[in-house]
């Protein structure tokens, strides 16, 4: 009966990520809007651009191949895959074994990949460009990732999420030079993952700043729906990470009642509220940097994350 | 009646290539003169094959043992297939119109002399007539060196001769003082220079004497071995003279030389008090195989560059027997044979390739493996087996010398894996462009494939022992690596 | 008694290869020995896995060649059965992919009779018990190979790579001699029990183990040994590149096991692992750097499996310093990671070159900036050249990650080691081997997307044909064991564990099968899991899922037209990323400080018809402080030397008179 | 009895060592057969006493050989080449003929120094005639580098030679003295006719670059 309600509640988790993706896009967008003092869309415009999207004919370059037009739906699974096994409300689901944190990233990596190939695949110029600065951007956003990974597991001796999580709730914590790096160090990665300010910005398509735009430039109708998905997917997981490690607070574990889950679900909500809310004021905050100020960037990320890894490996033996 | 088997043996193995000599001298027909000499070589070699069923004893002029057997057997199988090479590479020769048949009449009558030459120096026991010997065939070789009689070939003929007297004038004041230190003790007359004798009473003999003599024996029969800085003579002497001297130069007569230092290493270790030879052959080998190595990578002439490679591995073959003990010598024993073999096996490739290309200039000679696959394999397998790479056996003997060497003299070792390297690499260097890349200048079609048997036939036999030794070799080498101490 | 019938069967393949030399002209021959070469190795792959599956006791076996005194010793245990697999399904599988590319072979000739002799040292490599025959093996696989990379000898390019490949293998020779010449001692026990069982003092052992990692590492390709290694591996028929690529490298890798796991014993300094994996690690991040720069596609390969070395060392590095600290059970898990790594990169090495190889005889191109567009002409090679791409990327589920994550969890077991620098090593360490992991997934997007994707640069690749199906079946067959051995991790983890054990003083990883779902536990569930195969199945759903549902309650139509690309349809091919441009940010970032990256732009002024002109130099800071001064020093020194080739007798005279008095002088001082 | 027959074949010995000595000292090339011919005609008389109070007869043969070959023949014919081949008169030395004394000097100090430890068995008069026998060796040696000549080369091949049959003369009953004095002769014979053949002038050891390229295909990069 256990094993039952816990796929249940994991396949809920499922849905529910899904479902709030884009409405956390919405949310940032409106914030944003409201930050600049105009109104800005409804909180509900990315549903509806979905809609519409997935209505429209897809419209291929002549020179696409199959590779094109399966890379959307490689890349909406993976990242829907990694979203669904970071702890969002409740920690230790039925799977949340199934891929560690090192996987995870390693899962979005596999989105990337096919992400960039699909943006080489017509043959044109700005798709040649995006991919090859995604890339760049990727193999230093991901070491920094890594980086931080190991931090985390020094730390909770585990580099399960969930058991994370947990680790973090219990008291013996306390307050580390190495977490403040490692939260920022994963703060800068996940600014450049999302393509958001200062790294790339979402709403251009002024060609020589843009990266993850580039990319999917050839896309359209259904593919470009489920890669919009996908991207705010993607932001989503990055909240819910950044929640789930460093503000557990409210979440259950497997195995409660259902209120415990609602609670759960409540706290959560709020978290992603919050995460939005901050995301906005960072990028209203401040202006985009130029293509090459980004490996410093990035590069000091890196340099964070080791140097809290470092901290621990030698504090562990104080 | 073994024994006299044996002796008979013995007289044949110095009998016919004397008699073959005179008969070739008057001998006006080449062709003939060829397979005559060819012949003779052969009933040598038999001669020399029954001495593994027969041991002769030993007299005050002559003996057979564990270390000379094997050496006389090689020695006669290579002079038989080079002799067999020669016929048909003497026959371009004359075509060619570089020898006449008058000079093959000679060269023929010169070549049986020098294997009798040879043949005495392996069986004398009586170090005067060692002495004898390798003079003799200092001056055979000496004539057959300049027999093209071009300006070059004079030279290299005249300074070989000057070095080589010098060098057996050394060699002889070397024997005049071992007799001088044999003298006191086993009184006048020959037993003092019968070597069998003179070993055993060698551990009462005046050490300052004997180590004086040492040092001129090693100058003077080293300056035959080629060692470095003895042996500005050897490699104008091997590119000047025809192809099969220069095979047997490199295959037997520097075994010689060598054969008579070891004959007076031996005496040294017998003397307890005299000093250790093995540190001065050691950097007498160390000094030849770097500086061989150096030198290969200028040279423009394949025959120097190969005389340069004979060098190199008399070094090693020195080094060896200077830091003695069983492996290393056993390995230098091994090292002695392989390297006759081998060779002598590339020089009947190289006179081959110096035909069909008209040239010795490495710089003209390209892509011989795609014009002429046999000469150019041969050529290639020649030089690996050379160089110590397996399934050759020479990789055996490099094996047991460089590991036993580090595993007793690591600072030893370091330069002897530097020179080999270095020596494997300018070889190589050439080997490319010789048996590589696109081909140019004159292609004549090569030899018969029936002409290359020789070189086949050392090739294979290289392999085969890179592969197996047969026990009774193994039992004399590792007789002779204990009496080498 | 497996053992005389794997030395029969590798004898087989010697005599098959003395076969070829005579038959060689004949049309039929090709097909003849590989379809041989096939069936042994085939045979060979089986006796290995059911000896290793069923941890069969080791098998020993002498023969009365080599040494007359010690005989020719052969040992079958579980470490040597492991690689045997490697070796044999690696041979196999380019037999397979040679029984179609071998008939556009210019030069049968130059391959045939070195092919199966290849194969069959690498196998009495692993057999041989002894030093005498292992450094036999040894010698004779480079020779063997060093013939391969000839056979196309014309090209001045590749005789050089032959060249600098025989040398550098030379001086690894040299080296592992010295290495068994301190091992053996000074009376010669050659044979590995003998050695097995000497003592040897520390300062030995360490110049043991630093002569073993030249020895095996210039075979394998550790920097700063590597050179020769991208200019060879190349420069072979592509089947043969992938044995050389995928297998004679972890060959080395085996010598290097053999030799400081099993026959030096326990490591007894720290500094041991420490040393291992700062080499490696250097030689993870040089190599895909490299890699990065290329755009020649085998030259790209060859670079990357410098890396995927640097990779399996960072993991024997740290099996090496936990050993050192009587941690077995995270050397376990280390030494786990490392072989798995063999495997995998076998897998997808041979893989990619065989690709490659399918591109090289569809279009006559290594060149990517001349490819193109071949997904179109040749799917099933793009589908399967992806994969691997995906594989080498370490993507999951596909098995590359697989043994880099276990490498990772080996790093995050440092800490418990006591050594100050080891603590600062491994996270470094860990880092390198992220970023070179992040590296290769930009330099496959590269590989892949330039030369499959886009437009053809050049008409060669417009007039690409499908490869036959000879070569289509080895990649296929190579592309589903990626993916078997990346979802099924659990398996060859317990497979390898005999080999772990063999090495690792008994201690192997927990036995995997019995985990739910077959997910990959190395150390305890609560520390890290994986479960490949519940990610695949995942995927698989969501992405079905997402599918169905659009096209069926959305829409499934599509319409063609060119692309818009920002509003400049059509443009010409020319207009396309290329290579170089796909690097460039990579090369400003990293280049500029690792290879003195230079950019030249000459533009010509406005109205002027010319073309502009884009060119990058690159410099090799090893060839530029290592070798080049090397070779200059010996040209200079050989070219004083000459001179004494062309004194006068005179001179000669002189020198052996000085010699004389020279000795005399020493004996008269002597006392 | 004892001294007298030694000091003589110590005399004689003595006396090789200084026409080695003057041999060195010459630097006309007549004057040198001149000198060669005394140091010859020493020999003769060393072997001749040796012969005698070794009571072997054998050597009165080798110093026969020595009286008529090398006393006579040779200096003889070389001076004949010499005519012919119209080597001009004068040698010029390598290093002034000061320093060639020096030179030689040490190198009789360097034999005598080599001989003193040899004790054991031999007397002290023939250890002394000894290190005459090496001293002469060294000194013909040291003619042989020293001059850019091949007349005077072939002279100090022979005075080392000398010096080797003093030593073999000198040791008592050495077997096959003759055949060796023989042999040696030959080696000369061939010397002497090898430069009459080969026509080799004055300063014919030197070798010619460019000949050398052309000649040999070595290239001296």
């Amino acid at each position: 009966m256990a094993l039952i309600t816990g796929y249940l509640v994991q396949g809920g988790q499922m849905l529910l990520i899904l479902l709030l993706a884009p409405l956390i896009t919405g949310w940032v967008r409106t914030l944003k809007a409201q930050l600049l003092c105009r109104r800005g869309p409804s909180l509900l415009q990315p549903y509806r651009d979905l809609r519409k999207l997935l209505r429209k004919d897809v419209v291929l370059a002549g020179s696409a191949s199959w590779l094109f037009r399966v890379a959307p739906y490689l890349i909406f699974a993976a990242i829907w895959v990694a979203a669904a096994l970071v702890p969002t409300f409740a920690s230790g689901l039925p799977f949340s074994w199934t891929a560690d944190l090192i996987a995870i990233v390693a899962l979005l990596g596999t989105a990337r990949f096919f992400l960039a190939l699909a943006g080489l695949d017509t043959g044109t110029s700005f798709g040649g460009i995006g991919a090859s600065r995604e890339m760049m951007i990727a193999s230093l956003a991901e070491p920094a990732m890594l980086m931080m990974v190991f931090t985390l597991s020094l730390l909770a001796g585990t580099t399960e999420l969930s058991a994370v999580a947990q680790f973090m709730l219990t008291a013996d914590v306390g307050l580390r030079v190495s977490l403040a790096l490692a939260l920022l160090a994963l703060v800068m990665v996940a600014i450049a993952e999302n393509a958001r300010i200062p790294v790339d910005n979402p709403a251009t398509h002024l060609e020589l700043t843009m990266v993850h735009e580039a990319m999917v430039l050839e896309y359209s109708g259904r593919h470009l729906a489920l890669i919009e998905l996908a991207a705010s997917l993607k932001l989503l997981l990055y909240l819910s990470l950044l929640s789930c490690i460093f503000v557990p607070w409210g979440m259950t574990t497997a195995g409660e009642d259902l209120t415990a889950y609602l609670t759960g679900i409540a706290a959560y909500l709020a978290k992603l509220g919050l995460g939005g809310f901050l995301l906005a004021l960072f990028e209203t905050g401040i202006a985009k940097m130029r293509v090459f100020r980004v490996d410093q960037f990035l590069g000091a990320a890196l340099m964070l994350g080791l140097l809290g890894a470092l901290l621990l490996f030698v504090s562990r033996s104080l | 009646m073994n024994s006299d088997l044996g002796w008979m043996a013995m007289t044949t193995l110095l009998a016919i290539p004397a008699g073959a000599a005179l008969l070739l001298a008057g001998l006006p027909r080449y062709r003939l003169g060829a397979r005559l000499n060819a012949g003779a070589a052969l009933i040598s070699l038999l001669a020399s094959m029954t001495l593994f069923w027969t041991q002769p004893g030993a007299n005050v002029y002559l003996r057979v043992d564990d270390f000379n057997i094997y050496l006389i057997v090689l020695n006669n199988l290579v002079s038989f297939t080079t002799s067999a090479f020669s016929a048909g590479y003497i026959a371009h020769e004359l075509e060619t119109g570089r020898l006449t048949p008058k000079h093959l009449r000679f060269y023929h009558a010169m070549y049986q002399a020098l294997v009798f030459a040879m043949n005495l120096a392996l069986l004398a026991n009586n170090i005067g007539l060692l002495w004898v010997a390798i003079e003799l065939a200092t001056l055979v070789t000496v004539l057959m060196v300049g027999i093209y009689r071009t300006r070059e070939a004079l030279e290299a003929a005249w300074k070989y001769f000057i070095l080589g007297s010098l060098g057996i004038a050394l060699a002889l004041f070397g024997t005049i003082l071992v007799y001088l230190a044999a003298q006191p003790v086993m009184g006048q007359g020959l037993p003092a220079m019968a070597w069998d004798q003179l070993l055993t009473h060698a551990h009462a003999f005046d050490p300052a004497l004997l180590n004086l003599a040492f040092i001129f024996l090693l100058l003077g029969y080293g300056t035959k071995a080629g060692l470095v800085p003895l042996h500005a003579w050897l490699p104008d002497a091997h590119a000047e003279g025809p192809t099969p001297i220069s095979a047997v130069l490199s295959g037997l007569l520097l075994n010689v030389a060598l054969y008579a230092v070891l004959r007076f290493k031996m005496l040294m270790n017998a003397n307890p008090s005299a000093l250790a030879p093995g540190p001065l052959m050691a950097g007498l080998g160390l000094l030849s195989l770097l500086f061989a190595g150096f030198m290969f990578y200028r040279r423009g002439d394949i025959k120097r560059l190969f005389a340069y490679s004979s060098i190199e591995h008399m070094g090693i073959m020195t080094f060896a027997f200077g830091m003695g003990g069983p492996l290393a010598n056993f390995a230098g024993l091994l090292h002695m044979t392989m390297h006759s073999l081998t060779k002598s096996a590339i020089f009947f490739a190289v006179g081959y390739i110096s035909q069909v290309k008209g040239t010795q200039r490495i710089s003209t000679i390209h892509g011989l493996t795609a014009t002429h696959p046999l000469l150019g394999w041969g050529l290639v397998a020649g030089v690996m087996a050379i160089a110590g790479m397996p399934p050759f056996g020479v990789f055996m003997s490099e094996f047991l010398v460089v590991s036993s060497t580090f595993a007793r003299e690591p600072w030893l070792a370091l330069p002897l894996v530097i020179g080999l390297l270095l020596g494997f690499g300018t070889l190589l260097w050439r080997l490319h462009g010789i048996a590589f890349g696109e081909s140019q200048g004159a292609n004549m079609p090569g030899p018969a494939p029936v002409t290359a048997l020789p070189m086949m036939m050392h090739l294979i036999l290289v392999l085969a022992a890179g592969f197996w030794l047969p026990g009774p070799l193994v039992a004399w080498f590792q007789s002779v690596a204990a009496l080498l101490g | 008694m497996p053992l005389p019938l794997l030395l029969s069967l590798s004898m087989i393949l010697l005599a098959i290869g003395l076969y070829a030399i005579l038959a060689s002209r004949r049309a039929s021959c090709s097909r003849q020995i590989y379809g041989i070469s096939l069936v042994i190795c085939v045979i060979l792959l089986g006796m290995a896995l059911t000896h290793l599956l069923n941890a069969a006791a080791p098998v020993t076996l002498t023969l009365p060649l080599g040494l007359p005194w010690l005989g020719a010793h052969f040992r079958l245990d579980a470490l040597s059965a492991f690689f045997l697999i490697v070796v044999n399904l690696g041979g196999a599988v380019a037999s397979l992919f040679a029984l179609g590319y071998g008939q556009h072979e210019p030069a049968p000739g130059r391959v045939l009779p070195f092919y199966p002799a290849f194969l069959a040292d690498m196998n009495l490599v692993l057999l041989a018990d002894d030093a005498f025959t292992f450094l036999f093996a040894w010698e004779f696989m480079s020779l063997s190979s060093w013939a391969l990379v000839m056979a196309h000898h014309r090209e001045p390019a590749n005789a050089r790579a032959g060249y600098l490949y025989l040398v550098m293998a030379c001086l690894g020779t040299l080296a592992l001699l010295l290495a068994f010449g301190l091992l053996a001692g000074a009376n010669g026990g050659y044979d590995f029990a003998t050695i097995r069982t000497v003592e040897m003092t520390p300062g030995l052992a360490a110049l043991a183990l630093i002569l073993a990692l030249i020895g095996t590492g210039s075979k394998a390709g550790l920097v700063p040994l590597h050179v020769w290694l991208p200019l060879a591996h190349p420069a072979a028929p592509s089947h043969v590149s992938a044995l050389m690529s995928g297998v004679m490298t972890k060959v080395a890798v085996y010598g290097f096991i053999r030799i400081v796991f099993d026959l030096l014993g326990e490591p007894v300094a720290w500094w041991w692992g420490g040393l291992v994996l700062a080499l490696g690690g250097i030689t993870a991040v040089l190599g895909v750097l490299y890699a990065l720069m290329q755009h020649d596609l085998k030259r790209l390969l060859a670079y990357h499996t410098v890396e995927n070395i640097g990779i399996i060392f960072i993991g024997l590095g740290l099996a090496l310093a936990f050993q050192s600290n009587q941690m077995y059970a995270s050397a376990a898990l280390a030494l786990t990671a490392a072989l798995f790594h063999v495997l995998n990169h076998s897998l997808f090495k041979s893989l990619l070159f065989m690709g490659t190889g399918a591109v090289l005889t569809a279009t006559g191109e290594r060149d990517m900036e001349r490819l193109g567009g071949l997904i179109h002409p040749m799917p099933w090679t793009a589908l399967a050249f992806l994969i691997g791409a995906a594989a080498i990327s370490a993507l999951p589920p596909l098995n590359g990650f697989v043994s880099e994550w276990l490498t990772f969890q080996a790093i995050l077991l440092t800490p418990e080691l006591p050594q100050w620098l080891l603590k600062f090593l491994a996270p470094a360490a860990g880092a390198l081997l992220a970023l070179s992991a992040a590296l290769a997934a930009a330099c496959f997007v590269k590989a892949f997307g330039i030369t499959f994707l886009g437009r053809p640069r050049s008409p060669a690749a417009a007039k690409a044909q499908e490869t036959d199906r000879y070569s289509l079946a080895a990649l296929f067959s190579l592309a589903a064991l990626c993916l078997l051995a990346g979802i099924l991790p659990g398996l060859v983890v317990d497979g390898l564990s005999p080999a772990v054990g063999l090495l690792n003083g008994g201690a192997q990883l927990p036995a995997q099968q019995s985990q739910p779902w077959l997910t990959l536990v190395p150390v305890a569930d609560v520390k890290s899991s994986y479960n490949g195969l519940l990610v695949l199945l995942f995927m698989a759903l969501s992405g079905i899922f997402a599918a169905v549902s659009i096209h069926r309650f959305a829409s499934n139509s599509v319409r063609r037209s060119p692309a818009w690309d920002c509003g400049f349809p059509n443009a010409s091919p020319a207009a396309q990323y290329t290579a170089g441009s796909f690097a460039q940010p990579i090369r400003r970032v990293f280049g500029s400080v690792v290879f003195q990256a230079r950019e030249h732009v000459t533009m010509p002024p406005p109205g002027d018809g010319r073309a502009a002109q884009f060119a990058v130099q690159l410099r090799d800071p090893v060839w530029d402080c290592g070798y080049a001064p090397l070779t200059a020093a010996i040209i200079k020194i050989s070219t004083k030397l000459n001179y004494l080739q062309y004194l006068t007798i005179r001179q000669y005279l002189s020198l052996v008179f000085g010699a004389l008095v020279l000795l005399l002088l020493g004996i008269a001082l002597w006392r | 009895m004892h001294s007298l027959e030694f000091d003589i074949a110590h005399f004689l010995a003595g006396s090789m060592v200084v026409i080695s000595l003057l041999l060195l000292y010459q630097d006309r090339l007549y004057a040198l057969l001149k000198v060669f011919a005394l140091h010859s005609l020493a020999l003769t008389l060393a072997v001749g006493w040796q012969a005698y109070i070794q009571e072997a007869h054998h050597l009165y043969v080798t110093a026969g050989i020595a009286l008529i070959f090398k006393a006579i023949v040779i200096p003889a014919a070389l001076y004949r080449i010499v005519r012919r081949l119209g080597i001009h008169r004068t040698l010029e030395v390598v290093g002034g003929v000061g320093r060639d004394m020096l030179a030689g000097a040490a190198l009789v100090a360097l034999a005598i120094l080599v001989m003193l430890p040899v004790t054991a068995g031999t007397d002290a008069v023939a250890r002394e005639d000894l290190a005459f026998a090496l001293a002469v060796v060294l000194l013909g040696l040291l003619l042989m580098v020293n001059r850019h000549n091949a007349v005077s080369l072939v002279i100090g091949f022979m005075s080392l030679e000398n010096g080797l049959v003093l030593a073999a003369a000198g040791a008592r009953g050495m077997p096959l003295a003759v055949e060796i004095s023989v042999a040696f002769s030959v080696l000369i014979a061939l010397i002497v006719i090898g430069i009459f053949l080969f026509r080799i002038r004055e300063r014919f050891d030197s070798v010619d670059m460019q000949a050398m390229d052309a000649f040999r295909g070595e290239r001296r990069r």
